[in-house]
């Protein structure tokens, strides 16, 4: 298991670099997502992510729990922050690996579809005009029904 | 006894982010009712159960969900991380 | 357009950060893929990869071109080497941004895909018993199929 | 006179990487019939056409493929890389 929660800054590449140099022989495949910050409107001062602790953790592992079930996978990584953070700034990634890529792509895009729906993390965006939540997209929701 | 805890905007509505409330709720829902009795900021964060989703024990459920043993409940809007 | 062809090796966490770091914003999703040398019976010696100078660059920046058709990126990069390694050493790389993540996903499976079955690349495979071509898998030109 | 290139076993079985031909093939496959006749070890890389790939010009294409204008024409088996 390989779930972080932080407010810190994480650093992409030496996360992808350990996460590669843990792989066992015989992992061939490595798929890595990051979420990035995105200034859609043009302004936005600053992000805040509110999480849920304890729930937030526990559900991040019920979802790596899940994907292990479904797909034969090497190793998983789950890290998403939660706090206040700015345009560009890295939200959160996840790792898998997998002998060939096809389990290693499906188990990360399964990750990341859970994970936006199912785990308690709720964005608030800041720009001059005021604050305001970021709504769920019904896209993210029907994303579910395909696993 | 049970720890009600509230997120994101339902927080804002309600104006705490937690509190201990004594009910004989049997489902989510009646804890729901009891609390819109309460007060209008209730009424406003309850408004729209559609818009809401609830966990028990920090357990993803419905509004159907029974409340006996439960010693934390959770309201909130649709997830939005990744 | 970013094809790199080359020998060396290259270092995930490196590429990674600098792909993330160059995106525009907006790209709120990025994706990698890395492909790592199995020793899949053990006793893996080395692995050698014999390309098609030339046409290999042109394959790699097609079946880009054709992502980027596709699906609306960010920015693409695909980074494959040849020659001489060893198991556990990173083969080859691509990586993807888009707005949202399905577009990265799926053009980074699409340009593996694509990279497998298309693009002028041979491994060899030398243990102690000998050396032998690896073969082509079904799977990978089933996989085709599904664009 | 055009430039033919062979790749991994196919390279292994013609011992050369590359070589130039004097032809009037009109397609691949005529090439290939030219070749097969030279001398047993271009038979045995071209023994089962199903099990190799070729391209003209740096473009993958097929058997039949005319040769009109080409310089260069490449045998190999299904790629492996990734």
């Amino acid at each position: 298991m390989a779930v972080r929660v932080q407010s810190e800054p994480f650093d992409l590449g030496a996360e992808a670099n350990a996460f590669a140099a843990a792989q066992g022989g015989g992992m061939g495949a490595i798929v890595t997502f990051t979420g990035v910050v995105r200034d859609v409107a043009g302004g936005l001062d600053a992000m805040e992510i509110e999480h849920y602790p304890g729930m937030t953790e526990r559900a991040l592992e019920q979802i790596e729990a899940q994907a292990r079930d479904r797909w034969g996978l090497g190793d998983v990584l789950i890290l998403h922050r939660y706090g206040r953070m700015r345009a560009d700034e890295m939200i959160m990634m996840v790792a898998t690996s997998s002998r060939h890529r096809k389990d290693a792509f499906e188990a990360a895009e399964f990750l990341m579809d859970y994970l936006k729906s199912r785990a308690p993390f709720w964005k608030k965006e800041y720009t001059a005009e005021g604050a305001g939540w970021v709504a769920a997209r019904d896209e993210d929701e029907d994303a579910l029904n395909r696993w | 006894m049970i720890d009600v805890l509230y997120f994101a905007w339902v927080r804002e509505r309600i104006g705490t982010p937690r509190e201990t409330v004594e009910t004989q709720a049997a489902t989510v829902a009646e804890l729901v009712d009891e609390l819109r009795a309460r007060e209008e900021r209730y009424q406003a964060a309850f408004a729209d159960l559609s818009a809401l989703r609830v966990a028990v024990d920090q357990d993803l459920t419905d509004f159907d969900a029974p409340l006996s043993g439960a010693r934390e409940v959770a309201f909130f809007p649709p997830m939005t991380g990744g």
